[in-house]
């Protein structure tokens, strides 16, 4: 049975590939679970973030700093009573939030977190990805309507309309990607998430970066229209809360309206995702082919490590900094508690990164360099997540008659422009 | 050998997900015609395209089933749906849904039985004797080759590609004057 | 203290003792007929620039035979000068509206019948404006009592005969 | 006799809200969706905005009337926070009414008192004395920025730029402590009597007014730096709810609106009260009379008023601070109309009166509630989104516009 887990963790390709099915099942409960944690962490992140934004504190009273506030959160959602107005479409309002976090969780399943550490490798991964996050608005259209009352009404036919536009111009966008992907000696790309990134290596240059500006233009194409895919400020025309109430999800309450919330987060986690397997080298590491020496492979993989230990060491500072009254002693422990927990993160993740480079064990190496690329992959990701606070922050909403014009006649011709471009450039440069 | 890993093992694709697919496929089928409510056929409408697409990747064309999901399902269903919205769904409901053609369906259906019925009698014959091991990874290349052709030469299907493609630029174009008065 | 100015004089010797012209501490104000009451008011928008209608409201006294004072507060803007034209109707009597001169009475209107229930001949849309439309009498007028409407309520709603 | 520890009278009268005055209310013409006009057969969509709504700043109601997204009209229904001002004022004495107008624009509640004790003031025929003026003016020019605070950081929600809100409100607490400091209160603050003002100013005030000055400058240029030049500002304020200089005249508009559409008129400077006469200070004017000039109009009387307090607190006199007043306020027979220039406009008090104690009447003339009035012109032709930008650059206060 070890032998068999271990004997996985250092298998070179995905359980797809393998034809593994119960491999499969484990990385897609891995990934639902994972997903929902991390939703959960953005939640408080961004009340938290947004809230310094905002000369604010934000959640501080459940857990230390607000620790458990996401906790406290769920629990309330799922105690709360599920309200079904009388007037509204019983069945389709009911089946409405599903739709929406089958779309969400779905496309989960062909990321790449690593070469290996992905639940399949599609051949038309981004293309399914593009697919099933398109289906997402059908929750949504479909909520508004169930609901039987105008707001939700209106904030779903915006929302529509928004997102069928936005599609046209994120798509034209990745397809320039993919046109980058051909550049090789056989002239063949490919639509396969993993793939796009072993292109990406083996051109040794991040698609960011490649013919500049035209990927990076493409690249900044995609971040506007993820942000107006995902309804988020300042696109969130769907659910303007100054204007629709809340939009689409007026009428949800309780368990149902927090599976709207946890679609959202996980579609945006799922389009930064794209974007960063598209532009941003996926799970490389920077300069992985500039900085090959074994020293530095050494360093890089002690980064996972050093952040785990700021991170604690930010805790511990928490921890010190926390007044000294009788009233803040059970939260003083526990942020103790959570900071030691973290340092020990750290330790584990260390002790990995130097026993996979000093040995020739297999597994440890392999569990050393699968980590890294799931840090690196999130790293990225992140970077993408504390964009969509700050947007949020610091932008004014677009109205719609205004937001179809940036996304019609502004996005779509210059990513046309960018594609044929890119299209001729590549052809040159063979 | 890695013991985990059994690459050219038995498919994902068994059976049984062919049932189910297919299972899938005729009863939301069927809801989409006997559903009086609009949005409800709409509906079941999206889950028949969306078994459609899973019996597509079975058959190891996954570029198929991944343009059947982004343009069925994806975004000609919102767009129905949208329509759909905008009407009165009290009025519609209460219309008979069983109107005046019924004797062209009727026709149409049986052709539709008979060329089944000719198949099944006809049985193994039109099938090839095996399975077709196409690889999977190969199969979106050969959908671009048949359409741009291999390394530099025309395409099989280039030239009727291309028009197709034309042929819908008119067609949005043409919708775009029709809806707007003044552009 | 009566207010002397080229204004007035063209006025008074225009429409005679139906205009009259008084001062108090500073401010000045016409008391008018009822009967000059729209045309006074284009006059005053259109020959001296009044093209500012601050505000329309009412006074009741109950024991005067004509109930009602009709105020319009005016402004200029090139005169810079702040005048009123008050005008004495009757209980249940209407008096023109002055919408079409200034569209700003529209709801200034739609008030003082509110509150008065003094009726303005052909304002477009004279209904109650605060208060809601099934609402029973003026609360303006000396005679509604700040207590009866609560009292009212009160035993209808709670069969509370005392009303308290 | 009903019991009455049973509160059942919900059960016994169905909608207990419908019966006012006991009957019960023709509800027959706000039946938005009728047999002749289902709404989903029409491309007119009716939709009703408020009186519970975000972005309708308390209980305004609009029906808006909608052709797709776009505005067709509207109809405002108010009234759900009257409160019958003018019936309580005839009913308490001069002295006793001070109070309650601080209720009415509970946001520029001094400005409310300044008009309101000016106004008896001059019925009375007396004067403020000069160090009860500059105390005066002080502070109702703290109120207009702390107004004009409040209204951009709402503002600026509603057009979905959150972050603006807490930084207004972070700047307008320091504004309230010095209220708090000086009359107890931080709100309704009841600072001015009839005759002057009743506190001197505490120790120190002088020096805190000055520092909050070099306080806030800076943070107005923050909010500036936010907006003014944001692009998605400027597309969702600029040629929205336009009003022509002509129009808002027509419509009796007052304040930073009327003179975002051009027109240089300012209470403070046409007709001045207190001693604003002493004071160097401009008249912002727009241009287009768009949402944006109003912005910008009020950006720039926050400076101004920055300009008059600097210039008030560094020339404020040494005096008595309370003018000679009757202990029993007794004007004569007759009647005064005085207005300031409140943060929302001409805020204007009609005062009849029959030589008692008590107002004969007395009528507000309310800026919000005048200024409501355009909100129908400004919006037509324009979309869902513009009606809540165009509701929250007039500026109003619901409390004042239903009294």
């Amino acid at each position: 049975m070890l032998n068999y887990i271990t004997s996985y963790l250092g298998s070179p390709v995905t359980p797809g590939q393998a034809g593994n099915q119960l491999w499969a099942l484990i990385y897609v409960l891995i990934i639902f679970a994972g997903v929902s944690v991390v939703v959960m962490a953005m939640n408080w992140l961004e009340r938290k973030a947004l809230a310094h934004f905002q000369i604010r504190l934000g959640p501080m009273r459940v857990g230390p700093h607000g620790l458990l506030q996401p906790i406290a959160d769920a629990l309330k959602l799922m105690l709360k009573e599920d309200i079904i107005p009388s007037e509204a479409d019983q069945f389709v309002f009911w089946v409405a939030p599903l739709i929406g976090l089958l779309a969400a969780f779905t496309v989960y399943t062909v990321i790449p977190f690593g070469p290996s550490q992905a639940v399949s490798d599609m051949n038309i991964g981004i293309l399914f990805m593009l697919g099933v996050s398109s289906l997402g608005v059908l929750g949504i259209v479909t909520a508004g309507w169930a609901s039987n009352s105008h707001y939700p009404l209106i904030g779903a036919l915006r929302s529509s309309a928004q997102m069928v536009s936005y599609e046209v111009a994120m798509g034209l966008a990745v397809v320039s990607a993919i046109l980058m992907t051909s550049l090789n000696a056989t002239g063949t790309g490919t639509l396969s998430m993993i793939g796009i990134v072993q292109a990406q290596q083996q051109q040794g240059i991040w698609f960011l970066f490649k013919f500049f500006p035209l990927g990076f233009i493409a690249f900044i194409i995609f971040a506007i229209a993820m942000v107006a895919e995902t309804n988020r400020a300042p696109f969130d025309l769907a659910e303007a809360e100054s204007e629709l109430t809340a939009g689409f999800h007026t009428e949800y309450s309780g368990l149902r309206w927090s599976l709207f919330m946890l679609a959202e987060y996980a579609a945006m986690i799922a389009v930064s995702a794209i974007a960063v397997t598209l532009w941003l080298g996926g799970w490389m590491r920077p300069f992985p082919n500039l900085l090959n020496a074994p020293v530095w492979e050494f360093i890089f993989s002690l980064f996972p490590a050093l952040t785990f230990a700021a991170l604690a060491g930010f805790a511990l500072i928490g921890t010190v900094r926390m007044p000294s009254h009788s009233f803040f002693k059970i939260q003083r422990i526990g942020l103790g508690v959570f900071a030691l927990l973290l340092a020990f993160i750290a330790l584990v993740l260390l002790l990995i990164a130097i026993v996979g480079h000093n040995s020739d064990n297999s597994i440890a190496a392999r569990t050393r360099e699968g980590i890294d690329y799931i840090y690196w992959f999130m790293l990225k990701v992140s970077i993408f997540m504390y964009l969509f606070i700050w947007y949020r922050a610091t932008w004014p909403r677009y109205r719609f008659d205004q937001l179809m014009r940036v996304g019609w006649k502004v996005m779509l011709p210059i990513s046309l422009g960018v594609l044929i471009v890119t299209a001729i450039v590549g052809v040159v440069v063979k | 050998m890695n013991p985990a890993m059994n690459v050219g093992a038995a498919p994902v694709a068994t059976p049984w997900f062919f049932y189910g697919l297919a299972a899938a496929a005729v009863i939301s089928g069927l809801l989409v015609i006997t559903r009086r409510n609009a949005v409800h056929s709409a509906l079941a409408l999206i889950i028949t395209l969306l078994s459609v697409a899973g019996l597509y990747l079975m058959l190891y064309a996954p570029f198929v089933a991944g343009v059947q999901i982004i343009v069925y399902a994806g975004g000609i269903m919102v767009l129905f749906l949208f329509v759909i919205m905008l009407v009165s769904i009290e009025r519609a409901s209460k219309e008979r849904q069983f109107n005046r053609i019924w004797p062209v369906g009727l026709v149409a259906s049986c052709a539709l039985l008979a060329l089944f019925l000719s198949a099944f009698a006809k049985g193994k014959a039109l099938l090839p004797d095996r399975m077709m091991q196409l690889p999977e990874s190969t199969n979106t290349q050969q959908i671009a080759a048949m359409l741009y052709g291999d390394a530099g030469k025309m395409g099989q299907y280039t030239f009727t590609f291309e028009i197709a493609s034309l042929l819908l630029l008119v067609a949005i174009l043409g919708a775009v004057i029709m809806t707007k008065k003044k552009i | 203290m009566p207010w002397t100015s080229p204004m007035v004089e063209k006025y008074k010797s225009q429409y005679g003792s139906a205009v009259e012209a008084q001062s108090y501490l500073g401010q000045n104000y016409f008391t008018v007929d009822r009967s000059l009451i729209p045309n006074i008011l284009r006059l005053l928008r259109d020959e001296e620039q009044f093209d500012y209608c601050v505000d329309v409201t009412a006074v009741h006294y109950p024991q005067r035979e004509k109930q009602f004072d009709v105020v319009w507060i005016l402004y200029s803007f090139q005169r810079n000068e702040r005048i009123r034209v008050k005008t004495q109707i009757a209980d249940g009597a209407s008096i023109p509206s002055s919408v079409a001169i200034w569209a700003t009475a529209n709801w200034l209107e739609r008030e003082v019948y509110d509150m008065f229930g003094i009726k303005f001949d052909g304002h477009p849309d004279l209904k109650r404006i605060l208060l809601p439309d099934g609402w029973k009498g003026f609360p303006l007028r000396k005679d509604y009592g700040i207590l009866q409407q609560d009292k009212e309520w009160v035993q209808i709603n709670l069969g509370i005969e005392s009303g308290q | 006799m009903t019991d009455r520890t049973k509160n059942d009278h919900a059960k016994d009268v169905p909608n207990a809200a419908a019966y006012v005055g006991g009957t019960k209310l023709d509800t027959s013409h706000l039946e938005l969706e009728t047999p002749e006009h289902p709404y989903l057969d029409s491309n007119e969509l009716i939709i009703n905005m408020g009186p519970q709504h975000p972005a309708t700043h308390g209980v305004l109601r609009v029906i808006l009337k909608l052709d797709g997204e776009k505005v067709l009209g509207t109809e405002c229904v108010i009234g759900y926070l009257h409160r019958g001002v003018e019936k309580i004022a005839e009913n308490r004495t001069y002295t006793m009414f001070n109070p309650y107008v601080d209720r009415m624009d509970y946001v520029a509640a001094v400005s409310n008192g300044l008009g309101y004790c000016q106004a008896v003031e001059k019925l009375l025929n007396v004067e403020a004395p000069p160090r009860a003026n500059y105390i005066r003016v002080i502070l109702t020019e703290l109120n207009r920025i702390a107004s004009h605070q409040l209204w951009l950081g709402t503002h600026a929600l509603d057009i979905g730029a959150m972050t603006p809100l807490f930084y207004t409100f972070r700047d307008r607490e320091e504004i309230l402590k010095i209220f708090e400091k000086y009359c107890g209160a931080r709100l309704t603050t009841h600072a001015f009597r009839i005759g002057g003002c009743l506190y001197e100013t505490y120790a120190g005030f002088e020096k805190e007014v000055k520092s909050f000055l070099k306080f806030v400058a800076p943070k107005i240029d923050e909010y500036e730096a936010l907006l003014t030049t944001n692009r998605i500002w400027l597309e969702r304020t600029k040629n929205v709810g336009t009003i022509s200089a002509a129009d808002a005249i027509a419509l009796g508009v007052t304040g930073p609106v009327l003179r975002a559409s051009g027109v240089k008129w300012d209470i403070r400077k046409a007709i001045p009260y207190a001693n604003y006469a002493d004071f160097d200070f401009e008249i912002p004017t727009g241009e287009n009379g768009d949402t944006y000039d109003r912005y910008l109009v009020r950006m720039v009387e926050m400076r101004q008023s920055l300009r008059i307090i600097e210039q008030a607190v560094n020339g404020i006199p040494e005096g008595p601070i309370m003018a000679k007043v009757p202990k029993v306020i007794k004007p004569a027979v007759g009647e005064i109309y005085h207005s300031i220039e409140a943060p929302k406009g001409e805020l204007g008090y009609f005062i009849v009166s029959d030589g008692s104690t008590q107002p004969y009447r007395l009528r507000v003339r309310p800026p919000s509630f005048v200024n409501l009035q355009a909100l129908d012109v400004m919006v037509r032709g324009m979309l869902v989104a513009d009606v809540v930008a165009v509701i929250g650059t007039l500026d109003i206060v619901l409390g004042e516009v239903d009294r």
